[in-house]
Protein backbone atom coordinates (compact mmCIF):
# COMPACT_ATOMS: atom_id res chain seq x y z
CA UNK A 1 0.00 0.00 0.00
CA UNK A 2 1.42 3.02 -1.29
CA UNK A 3 -0.63 6.79 -0.12
CA UNK A 4 0.51 10.22 -0.11
CA UNK A 5 0.76 13.77 -1.52
CA UNK A 6 3.17 14.48 -4.22
CA UNK A 7 5.03 18.36 -4.89
CA UNK A 8 5.89 17.28 -8.08
CA UNK A 9 4.45 16.38 -11.59
CA UNK A 10 2.85 13.24 -11.92
CA UNK A 11 3.47 10.34 -14.26
CA UNK A 12 0.42 8.44 -13.40
CA UNK A 13 1.08 5.36 -15.02
CA UNK A 14 4.69 5.21 -14.97
CA UNK A 15 3.59 5.26 -10.70
CA UNK A 16 1.17 2.59 -11.52
CA UNK A 17 3.39 0.29 -13.28
CA UNK A 18 6.34 1.00 -11.49
CA UNK A 19 4.54 0.18 -7.82
CA UNK A 20 2.86 -2.91 -9.86
CA UNK A 21 6.73 -4.32 -10.82
CA UNK A 22 8.14 -3.41 -7.18
CA UNK A 23 5.20 -4.77 -5.01
CA UNK A 24 5.19 -8.49 -5.71
CA UNK A 25 3.20 -9.47 -2.54
CA UNK A 26 0.54 -9.85 -4.65
CA UNK A 27 1.60 -11.76 -7.63
CA UNK A 28 -0.45 -14.22 -8.95
CA UNK A 29 -3.27 -13.53 -7.03
CA UNK A 30 -4.88 -10.57 -8.48
CA UNK A 31 -6.77 -10.73 -11.38
CA UNK A 32 -7.82 -7.41 -11.47
CA UNK A 33 -6.35 -4.02 -11.55
CA UNK A 34 -9.09 -0.80 -11.84
CA UNK A 35 -7.58 2.81 -11.71
CA UNK A 36 -9.02 6.56 -12.02
CA UNK A 37 -6.46 8.94 -13.19
CA UNK A 38 -7.76 12.27 -12.34
CA UNK A 39 -6.63 15.44 -15.05
CA UNK A 40 -6.57 19.22 -15.07
CA UNK A 41 -8.78 20.78 -17.90
CA UNK A 42 -8.79 23.60 -19.65
CA UNK A 43 -12.09 24.77 -18.41
CA UNK A 44 -14.66 24.55 -15.47
CA UNK A 45 -17.80 26.43 -15.26
CA UNK A 46 -17.66 27.11 -19.10
CA UNK A 47 -14.52 29.54 -18.14
CA UNK A 48 -11.10 28.85 -19.41
CA UNK A 49 -8.68 27.86 -17.12
CA UNK A 50 -5.16 28.39 -17.46
CA UNK A 51 -3.17 27.39 -14.35
CA UNK A 52 -4.57 26.06 -11.01
CA UNK A 53 -2.70 25.69 -7.02
CA UNK A 54 -3.63 23.10 -4.85
CA UNK A 55 -3.56 23.85 -1.45
CA UNK A 56 -3.73 20.88 1.16
CA UNK A 57 -3.47 20.63 5.17
CA UNK A 58 -0.25 18.56 5.60
CA UNK A 59 -0.48 15.72 8.12
CA UNK A 60 -4.32 15.90 8.04
CA UNK A 61 -4.43 14.97 4.63
CA UNK A 62 -2.35 11.52 4.57
CA UNK A 63 -4.81 10.30 7.67
CA UNK A 64 -7.61 11.43 5.98
CA UNK A 65 -6.40 9.37 2.84
CA UNK A 66 -5.71 6.15 4.59
CA UNK A 67 -8.91 6.08 6.44
CA UNK A 68 -10.36 6.26 3.12
CA UNK A 69 -8.32 3.64 1.99
CA UNK A 70 -9.22 1.49 4.94
CA UNK A 71 -12.83 2.06 4.57
CA UNK A 72 -12.60 0.65 0.70
CA UNK A 73 -10.68 -2.22 2.24
CA UNK A 74 -13.08 -3.14 5.52
CA UNK A 75 -15.98 -3.54 2.50
CA UNK A 76 -14.37 -4.59 -0.44
CA UNK A 77 -11.91 -7.72 -0.91
CA UNK A 78 -9.04 -6.00 -2.18
CA UNK A 79 -5.13 -6.70 -2.22
CA UNK A 80 -3.66 -3.20 -2.63
CA UNK A 81 -4.00 0.12 -3.00
CA UNK A 82 -1.70 2.75 -4.26
CA UNK A 83 -3.51 6.23 -3.84
CA UNK A 84 -1.28 9.58 -4.91
CA UNK A 85 -2.68 13.27 -5.10
CA UNK A 86 -0.77 16.40 -6.35
CA UNK A 87 -0.69 19.36 -4.97
CA UNK A 88 1.08 22.63 -5.79
CA UNK A 89 0.92 24.67 -8.72
CA UNK A 90 -0.97 22.72 -11.65
CA UNK A 91 -1.41 23.29 -15.35
CA UNK A 92 -4.20 22.52 -17.75
CA UNK A 93 -3.32 18.43 -18.59
CA UNK A 94 -1.20 17.94 -15.46
CA UNK A 95 -2.32 15.13 -13.55
CA UNK A 96 -3.95 15.87 -10.48
CA UNK A 97 -4.94 12.10 -8.49
CA UNK A 98 -4.24 8.82 -9.47
CA UNK A 99 -5.90 5.61 -7.70
CA UNK A 100 -5.26 1.91 -8.59
CA UNK A 101 -6.61 -0.71 -6.81
CA UNK A 102 -5.53 -4.64 -7.20
CA UNK A 103 -8.30 -7.41 -6.12
CA UNK A 104 -8.54 -10.98 -7.19
CA UNK A 105 -11.79 -10.39 -8.74
CA UNK A 106 -13.75 -7.41 -11.28
CA UNK A 107 -16.08 -6.22 -9.15
CA UNK A 108 -14.15 -5.59 -5.68
CA UNK A 109 -11.77 -3.84 -8.24
CA UNK A 110 -13.80 -1.43 -9.71
CA UNK A 111 -16.08 -0.97 -6.28
CA UNK A 112 -13.31 0.37 -4.16
CA UNK A 113 -11.47 2.62 -6.69
CA UNK A 114 -14.82 4.26 -7.52
CA UNK A 115 -15.47 3.95 -3.64
CA UNK A 116 -11.87 5.81 -2.70
CA UNK A 117 -12.21 8.53 -5.24
CA UNK A 118 -16.05 9.51 -4.18
CA UNK A 119 -14.73 9.66 -0.52
CA UNK A 120 -11.34 11.50 -1.04
CA UNK A 121 -13.78 14.34 -2.99
CA UNK A 122 -15.60 14.90 0.17
CA UNK A 123 -13.17 14.31 2.90
CA UNK A 124 -9.58 14.53 2.25
CA UNK A 125 -8.77 18.54 2.90
CA UNK A 126 -7.47 19.69 -0.40
CA UNK A 127 -8.57 22.99 -2.52
CA UNK A 128 -8.56 23.99 -5.69
CA UNK A 129 -7.98 27.70 -6.39
CA UNK A 130 -7.98 28.48 -10.46
CA UNK A 131 -6.68 30.67 -12.71
CA UNK A 132 -8.72 32.65 -15.36
CA UNK A 133 -8.01 34.24 -18.04
CA UNK A 134 -8.94 37.73 -15.51
CA UNK A 135 -8.03 36.38 -11.99
CA UNK A 136 -8.33 33.63 -9.67
CA UNK A 137 -11.81 31.74 -7.96
CA UNK A 138 -11.83 28.75 -5.54
CA UNK A 139 -13.31 26.05 -6.56
CA UNK A 140 -16.80 25.99 -4.28
CA UNK A 141 -17.92 22.68 -4.67
CA UNK A 142 -16.81 19.35 -6.03
CA UNK A 143 -20.56 18.29 -7.82
CA UNK A 144 -21.28 14.44 -8.28
CA UNK A 145 -20.96 14.91 -12.04
CA UNK B 1 1.13 25.63 26.04
CA UNK B 2 -1.93 26.85 23.73
CA UNK B 3 -4.03 25.70 21.57
CA UNK B 4 -3.32 26.31 18.03
CA UNK B 5 -5.52 27.87 15.44
CA UNK B 6 -5.14 27.22 11.89
CA UNK B 7 -7.13 28.67 8.62
CA UNK B 8 -6.62 27.30 5.42
CA UNK B 9 -7.63 28.20 1.23
CA UNK B 10 -10.53 31.00 0.81
CA UNK B 11 -10.91 31.39 5.27
CA UNK B 12 -7.11 31.76 5.21
CA UNK B 13 -7.56 34.65 2.68
CA UNK B 14 -10.54 35.91 4.75
CA UNK B 15 -9.21 35.88 7.92
CA UNK B 16 -5.36 37.64 6.27
CA UNK B 17 -3.57 35.22 8.26
CA UNK B 18 -3.04 31.10 8.09
CA UNK B 19 -2.88 30.25 12.04
CA UNK B 20 -2.78 32.18 15.53
CA UNK B 21 -1.64 30.84 18.97
CA UNK B 22 -4.45 31.36 21.38
CA UNK B 23 -4.36 30.91 25.22
CA UNK B 24 -5.97 27.88 26.54
CA UNK B 25 -7.86 29.27 29.58
CA UNK B 26 -11.27 29.22 29.24
CA UNK B 27 -11.74 26.83 25.75
CA UNK B 28 -13.61 23.77 26.12
CA UNK B 29 -14.87 23.07 23.00
CA UNK B 30 -14.58 24.43 19.13
CA UNK B 31 -17.39 26.59 19.65
CA UNK B 32 -15.12 28.69 22.67
CA UNK B 33 -12.60 28.93 20.27
CA UNK B 34 -14.92 30.32 17.67
CA UNK B 35 -16.01 32.92 19.81
CA UNK B 36 -12.49 33.70 20.81
CA UNK B 37 -11.85 34.81 17.16
CA UNK B 38 -13.40 36.79 14.50
CA UNK B 39 -16.50 34.70 14.57
CA UNK B 40 -18.52 36.46 11.77
CA UNK B 41 -15.60 36.38 9.81
CA UNK B 42 -14.92 32.53 9.88
CA UNK B 43 -18.55 31.99 9.62
CA UNK B 44 -19.49 34.12 6.78
CA UNK B 45 -19.30 31.16 4.33
CA UNK B 46 -19.81 27.76 4.79
CA UNK B 47 -16.85 26.34 7.17
CA UNK B 48 -15.54 22.72 8.26
CA UNK B 49 -14.13 22.04 11.62
CA UNK B 50 -11.31 19.75 12.83
CA UNK B 51 -9.86 19.35 15.97
CA UNK B 52 -6.40 17.14 15.87
CA UNK B 53 -6.49 16.51 11.95
CA UNK B 54 -9.76 14.69 12.47
CA UNK B 55 -13.06 16.22 11.49
CA UNK B 56 -14.85 17.90 14.83
CA UNK B 57 -18.31 19.64 15.69
CA UNK B 58 -18.92 23.05 17.57
CA UNK B 59 -19.40 20.89 20.51
CA UNK B 60 -16.08 18.91 20.04
CA UNK B 61 -13.69 19.36 22.94
CA UNK B 62 -10.13 20.88 22.81
CA UNK B 63 -7.59 21.15 25.31
CA UNK B 64 -4.25 22.77 25.68
CA UNK B 65 -1.91 21.61 23.28
CA UNK B 66 -4.80 20.99 20.70
CA UNK B 67 -4.51 21.94 17.05
CA UNK B 68 -8.02 23.13 15.86
CA UNK B 69 -8.56 24.22 11.96
CA UNK B 70 -11.57 26.16 9.90
CA UNK B 71 -11.52 25.92 6.40
CA UNK B 72 -14.06 25.64 3.71
CA UNK B 73 -15.37 22.73 2.08
CA UNK B 74 -12.94 20.38 0.63
CA UNK B 75 -12.59 20.17 -3.09
CA UNK B 76 -9.97 17.39 -4.03
CA UNK B 77 -9.68 14.86 -6.42
CA UNK B 78 -11.96 15.63 -9.88
CA UNK B 79 -15.76 15.98 -10.73
CA UNK C 1 -9.67 5.34 -30.11
CA UNK C 2 -7.77 2.03 -30.80
CA UNK C 3 -9.20 -1.45 -30.31
CA UNK C 4 -8.06 -4.33 -31.34
CA UNK C 5 -6.21 -8.29 -30.21
CA UNK C 6 -2.25 -8.49 -29.05
CA UNK C 7 -0.98 -11.41 -29.78
CA UNK C 8 2.31 -10.68 -27.74
CA UNK C 9 3.07 -10.10 -24.08
CA UNK C 10 0.90 -6.40 -23.67
CA UNK C 11 2.68 -4.25 -21.01
CA UNK C 12 -0.69 -2.51 -20.00
CA UNK C 13 0.27 0.77 -18.44
CA UNK C 14 3.02 1.53 -20.72
CA UNK C 15 0.30 1.12 -23.53
CA UNK C 16 -1.98 3.51 -21.69
CA UNK C 17 0.72 6.02 -21.30
CA UNK C 18 2.11 5.75 -24.93
CA UNK C 19 -1.65 5.82 -26.13
CA UNK C 20 -2.29 9.03 -24.54
CA UNK C 21 0.88 10.78 -25.19
CA UNK C 22 0.74 10.03 -29.01
CA UNK C 23 -3.74 10.57 -29.16
CA UNK C 24 -3.28 14.49 -27.90
CA UNK C 25 -6.66 15.44 -29.63
CA UNK C 26 -8.48 15.49 -26.32
CA UNK C 27 -6.09 17.21 -24.37
CA UNK C 28 -7.01 19.43 -22.20
CA UNK C 29 -10.55 18.21 -22.26
CA UNK C 30 -10.27 15.25 -20.20
CA UNK C 31 -10.11 15.59 -16.78
CA UNK C 32 -10.98 11.77 -15.81
CA UNK C 33 -9.73 8.55 -16.95
CA UNK C 34 -10.51 5.16 -16.08
CA UNK C 35 -9.06 2.04 -16.59
CA UNK C 36 -9.21 -1.74 -15.83
CA UNK C 37 -6.62 -4.39 -16.58
CA UNK C 38 -7.27 -8.03 -16.50
CA UNK C 39 -4.30 -10.40 -15.08
CA UNK C 40 -4.25 -13.96 -15.16
CA UNK C 41 -3.87 -15.29 -11.78
CA UNK C 42 -2.31 -18.66 -10.50
CA UNK C 43 -5.83 -20.39 -9.42
CA UNK C 44 -9.12 -20.73 -10.68
CA UNK C 45 -11.88 -22.57 -9.45
CA UNK C 46 -9.84 -23.50 -6.05
CA UNK C 47 -7.00 -25.05 -8.69
CA UNK C 48 -3.69 -24.29 -9.54
CA UNK C 49 -3.42 -22.82 -12.68
CA UNK C 50 0.28 -22.86 -14.64
CA UNK C 51 -0.78 -21.71 -17.86
CA UNK C 52 -3.63 -20.72 -20.37
CA UNK C 53 -4.45 -20.65 -23.98
CA UNK C 54 -6.53 -18.04 -25.16
CA UNK C 55 -8.28 -19.07 -28.46
CA UNK C 56 -10.28 -16.05 -30.97
CA UNK C 57 -12.42 -15.98 -33.58
CA UNK C 58 -10.05 -13.43 -35.80
CA UNK C 59 -12.48 -11.12 -37.61
CA UNK C 60 -15.41 -11.37 -35.40
CA UNK C 61 -13.47 -10.14 -32.57
CA UNK C 62 -12.71 -6.68 -33.64
CA UNK C 63 -16.38 -6.18 -35.16
CA UNK C 64 -17.61 -7.52 -31.88
CA UNK C 65 -14.98 -5.13 -29.84
CA UNK C 66 -15.80 -2.41 -32.09
CA UNK C 67 -19.24 -2.89 -30.86
CA UNK C 68 -19.04 -2.54 -27.35
CA UNK C 69 -16.93 0.33 -27.72
CA UNK C 70 -19.65 2.09 -29.80
CA UNK C 71 -22.74 1.06 -27.70
CA UNK C 72 -20.52 2.98 -24.63
CA UNK C 73 -20.01 5.85 -26.26
CA UNK C 74 -23.38 5.63 -27.45
CA UNK C 75 -24.80 5.72 -23.63
CA UNK C 76 -21.78 8.06 -21.73
CA UNK C 77 -20.28 11.16 -22.98
CA UNK C 78 -16.64 9.70 -23.49
CA UNK C 79 -13.85 11.08 -25.68
CA UNK C 80 -11.57 7.86 -26.39
CA UNK C 81 -11.03 4.22 -25.87
CA UNK C 82 -8.18 2.18 -25.64
CA UNK C 83 -8.96 -1.71 -25.55
CA UNK C 84 -6.28 -4.51 -26.32
CA UNK C 85 -7.15 -8.02 -25.40
CA UNK C 86 -4.52 -10.81 -25.55
CA UNK C 87 -4.85 -13.58 -27.03
CA UNK C 88 -2.74 -17.01 -27.60
CA UNK C 89 -0.22 -18.55 -24.62
CA UNK C 90 0.11 -16.92 -21.43
CA UNK C 91 1.17 -17.42 -18.22
CA UNK C 92 -0.04 -16.54 -14.80
CA UNK C 93 0.47 -12.40 -13.92
CA UNK C 94 0.39 -11.85 -17.70
CA UNK C 95 -1.76 -9.44 -18.50
CA UNK C 96 -4.99 -9.96 -20.22
CA UNK C 97 -7.09 -7.48 -21.42
CA UNK C 98 -6.41 -3.73 -20.75
CA UNK C 99 -9.26 -0.95 -21.50
CA UNK C 100 -9.22 2.58 -20.17
CA UNK C 101 -11.89 5.44 -21.10
CA UNK C 102 -11.22 9.08 -21.33
CA UNK C 103 -14.13 11.50 -20.25
CA UNK C 104 -14.80 15.09 -19.10
CA UNK C 105 -16.40 13.84 -15.81
CA UNK C 106 -15.50 11.11 -13.62
CA UNK C 107 -18.73 9.31 -13.61
CA UNK C 108 -18.88 8.53 -17.66
CA UNK C 109 -15.48 7.16 -17.37
CA UNK C 110 -15.92 4.58 -15.03
CA UNK C 111 -19.47 4.25 -16.20
CA UNK C 112 -18.09 3.26 -19.68
CA UNK C 113 -14.73 1.58 -18.49
CA UNK C 114 -17.07 -0.88 -16.99
CA UNK C 115 -19.62 -1.42 -18.94
CA UNK C 116 -16.83 -2.07 -21.58
CA UNK C 117 -15.62 -4.92 -19.50
CA UNK C 118 -18.64 -6.47 -18.91
CA UNK C 119 -20.00 -6.37 -22.16
CA UNK C 120 -16.55 -7.66 -23.35
CA UNK C 121 -17.25 -10.43 -21.29
CA UNK C 122 -20.68 -12.26 -22.76
CA UNK C 123 -19.76 -11.06 -26.41
CA UNK C 124 -16.57 -10.91 -27.31
CA UNK C 125 -15.53 -14.20 -28.88
CA UNK C 126 -12.88 -15.06 -26.81
CA UNK C 127 -12.24 -18.49 -25.31
CA UNK C 128 -9.74 -19.35 -22.59
CA UNK C 129 -8.35 -23.35 -22.28
CA UNK C 130 -6.13 -23.49 -18.66
CA UNK C 131 -3.37 -25.67 -18.15
CA UNK C 132 -3.93 -27.17 -14.54
CA UNK C 133 -1.07 -29.31 -13.18
CA UNK C 134 -2.87 -32.58 -14.61
CA UNK C 135 -4.16 -31.93 -17.93
CA UNK C 136 -5.74 -29.01 -19.70
CA UNK C 137 -9.60 -27.61 -19.45
CA UNK C 138 -11.80 -25.15 -21.45
CA UNK C 139 -12.73 -22.42 -18.91
CA UNK C 140 -16.99 -23.14 -19.45
CA UNK C 141 -18.26 -19.52 -18.34
CA UNK C 142 -17.58 -16.74 -16.78
CA UNK C 143 -19.49 -15.31 -13.53
CA UNK C 144 -20.63 -11.90 -12.39
CA UNK C 145 -18.06 -11.95 -9.95
CA UNK D 1 -19.39 -21.07 -54.08
CA UNK D 2 -20.18 -22.53 -51.17
CA UNK D 3 -21.14 -21.93 -47.16
CA UNK D 4 -18.30 -22.18 -44.98
CA UNK D 5 -18.43 -23.63 -41.60
CA UNK D 6 -16.41 -22.82 -38.46
CA UNK D 7 -16.11 -24.40 -35.27
CA UNK D 8 -14.29 -22.91 -32.40
CA UNK D 9 -12.60 -23.86 -28.73
CA UNK D 10 -14.05 -27.38 -27.13
CA UNK D 11 -16.63 -27.46 -30.26
CA UNK D 12 -13.59 -27.30 -32.45
CA UNK D 13 -12.10 -30.13 -30.19
CA UNK D 14 -15.21 -32.26 -29.96
CA UNK D 15 -15.97 -31.65 -34.13
CA UNK D 16 -12.27 -33.05 -34.57
CA UNK D 17 -11.95 -30.41 -37.45
CA UNK D 18 -11.99 -26.44 -37.35
CA UNK D 19 -13.61 -25.51 -40.56
CA UNK D 20 -16.07 -26.99 -43.56
CA UNK D 21 -17.46 -25.93 -46.61
CA UNK D 22 -20.81 -27.19 -47.45
CA UNK D 23 -22.38 -26.82 -51.10
CA UNK D 24 -25.00 -24.13 -50.48
CA UNK D 25 -27.65 -26.00 -52.43
CA UNK D 26 -30.91 -26.20 -50.08
CA UNK D 27 -29.44 -24.86 -47.22
CA UNK D 28 -31.70 -21.25 -45.92
CA UNK D 29 -31.20 -21.09 -42.58
CA UNK D 30 -28.57 -21.62 -39.82
CA UNK D 31 -30.58 -24.40 -38.60
CA UNK D 32 -30.40 -25.72 -42.17
CA UNK D 33 -26.61 -25.70 -41.68
CA UNK D 34 -26.92 -27.66 -38.19
CA UNK D 35 -29.07 -30.36 -39.71
CA UNK D 36 -26.94 -31.62 -42.62
CA UNK D 37 -23.91 -31.52 -40.06
CA UNK D 38 -23.23 -33.84 -36.96
CA UNK D 39 -26.17 -32.25 -35.24
CA UNK D 40 -26.32 -34.20 -32.27
CA UNK D 41 -22.47 -33.99 -31.69
CA UNK D 42 -22.92 -30.14 -32.23
CA UNK D 43 -25.53 -29.30 -29.83
CA UNK D 44 -24.56 -31.70 -27.04
CA UNK D 45 -23.10 -28.42 -24.53
CA UNK D 46 -24.46 -24.87 -25.36
CA UNK D 47 -23.46 -23.95 -28.36
CA UNK D 48 -23.70 -19.66 -30.16
CA UNK D 49 -24.35 -19.32 -33.91
CA UNK D 50 -22.59 -16.69 -36.11
CA UNK D 51 -23.19 -15.78 -39.44
CA UNK D 52 -20.58 -13.47 -41.25
CA UNK D 53 -19.15 -12.54 -37.89
CA UNK D 54 -22.58 -11.15 -36.20
CA UNK D 55 -24.15 -13.36 -33.78
CA UNK D 56 -27.41 -15.39 -35.00
CA UNK D 57 -30.48 -17.80 -34.54
CA UNK D 58 -31.18 -21.17 -36.10
CA UNK D 59 -33.73 -19.19 -38.16
CA UNK D 60 -31.42 -16.52 -39.47
CA UNK D 61 -31.09 -17.17 -43.05
CA UNK D 62 -28.19 -18.01 -44.59
CA UNK D 63 -26.74 -17.77 -48.55
CA UNK D 64 -24.22 -19.10 -50.87
CA UNK D 65 -20.82 -17.64 -49.94
CA UNK D 66 -21.92 -17.29 -46.11
CA UNK D 67 -19.61 -18.12 -43.32
CA UNK D 68 -21.09 -19.56 -40.08
CA UNK D 69 -19.78 -20.33 -37.11
CA UNK D 70 -20.74 -22.80 -34.08
CA UNK D 71 -18.97 -22.05 -30.56
CA UNK D 72 -19.29 -22.42 -27.09
CA UNK D 73 -19.79 -19.54 -24.50
CA UNK D 74 -17.67 -16.76 -24.94
CA UNK D 75 -15.22 -16.15 -21.96
CA UNK D 76 -12.87 -13.33 -22.41
CA UNK D 77 -12.50 -10.84 -20.01
CA UNK D 78 -11.44 -11.88 -16.33
CA UNK D 79 -13.97 -12.90 -13.54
Amino acid sequence: MKIGVSFSALDPWAEIRLYQETNRDCAGKFGATASFVGTMREFNEGEGVTGMTLEHYPGMTDRQLEKIVANAAKQFPILDVLLIHRVGDLLPNDPIVLVAVWSAHRQAAFDACRMIMEELKSTAPFWKKEVLEKGTRWVEKNTTG
Amino acid sequence: MAIRVRFFASLRERMGYAEKSLPAEGLATVKDVLDRLDRDRILNAQVLYAVNMEYAQPDTPVKDGDEVAFFPPVTGGVR
